[in-house]
């Protein structure tokens, strides 16, 4: 039975134990659940928060699209995808991907994979606001993140 | 008539979130529907500067400068994405 | 700075969301954390608990040794792993690995090592309860986790 | 004196969790112990009938069968783990 990806964008933080649970449910054949958190540092304490902004359905559709890749990919059981929009705090989450299998490899593959593709293809922008009081520059992509995308080719 | 949605520094400095415009006949590909909005203001033509680094979505879904717009309703121009 | 690995093996629960927090804590530049949850699965119904049995002392001594070894190897900003041991009932939680990094792939690759390196060197055995009220035979070790220890060489 | 510790069914077949015995002379090696309890009785001849299907930790360390005993105060013989 192939499952239904759980995707959600939301201001509000979210409990990963609490994630979890609605994930893997009533189905006790799961053996194994990833977690990725994503958290905003504090950029060596000149950070006073991330201001992210998203593409309203279409970051939903996208992470969508990316969740039923890996389940076409690898033999999961359940995946979550939660990204944060809005004003977000170091030490504070940014995105959660959760991944369920029966097995640890498919489950460790999987949100690997969600995790580098959501950097690159999940449309969300983050913007510095610094300390001082600043709104500071819009945050660059790393070049490191393109290249991850390549071993999953 | 076609929908443009634009995000972070496009949008900035585009000075709007979105519009709706109607695109002359030549205008083709997505590449074709950038060189034509450059000659719509300095605005643009600072956001769109360099075209590579501009990432493109036609109805909500990622595509290349060289693919058709076809009948788009809604196109959506922005910088590489930093979610995640 | 090196971080202390975070072991404990104990008979009850784990909230996810509180080790986390602990783990993370006042550390503000920890931008990725990976969670592993390893779940008891049901067996196709036939399974009424697993019984773990561990070797008090040197399961602590080698999940130390484990965490050591993944913050040696990894650039880490904190590793905790919590075995359980004695009856765990379908669906629950039986081992947690968590890794905090700046980036993402350091957190991922040690999670991974650190499981696998679980499976085939911490002193734990499971036997199986049966639904029917027998006690069932004790879980073989799988192959396949011996050879998960070769990409790690 | 050593301490002997059992786990699993190593545990089950020898038919105690511990016990402390007095190594004779040309126990050497792991190896030698294995073969010296294999003479101690059916329980253990059951338990280490397969030598290589048994782990042993010197003080609470994996160790190889090659490996020599030295003055170790706990040995444990015990099976594949399957933890995790």
């Amino acid at each position: 039975m192939t499952p239904a990806p759980r995707v959600k964008v939301q201001t509000e933080d979210f409990d990963l134990q609490k994630e979890i649970d609605d994930l893997t449910g009533a189905n006790s054949n799961i053996g194994a659940v990833v977690s990725f958190c994503g958290l905003c540092r504090d950029e060596q304490g000149t950070l006073d928060a991330l201001e992210l902004e998203h593409y309203p359905g279409m970051a939903e559709a996208e992470m969508t699209r990316l969740a039923e890749e890996a389940i076409k990919r690898w033999s999961l059981d359940g995946v979550s995808i939660i990204h944060r929009h809005g004003k977000i705090t170091p030490g504070d989450n940014i995105v959660l991907v959760l991944t369920a299998s029966v097995h640890r490899q498919a489950a460790f593959e999987a949100a690997s994979f969600l995790m580098d593709f959501m950097k690159s293809k999940a449309p969300f922008w983050k913007r510095e606001l610094l300390k001082d009081g600043q709104i500071g520059s819009w945050v660059d992509a790393r070049e490191a993140d393109d290249d991850a995308l390549e071993r999953w080719q | 008539m076609v929908k443009l949605v634009y995000f972070a520094w496009v949008r900035e400095r585009i000075g709007k979130s979105d519009e709706e415009i109607e695109l002359p006949g030549d205008v083709r590909t997505v590449g074709d529907l950038l060189t034509h909005l450059k000659t719509r203001g300095e605005g643009y033509e600072l956001a769109l500067a360099v075209p590579r680094a501009i990432h493109v979505a036609i109805d909500q879904q990622h595509c290349q400068h060289s693919d058709p717009i076809g009948n788009a309703s809604e196109i959506a121009l922005f910088p590489p994405m930093t979610g995640g």
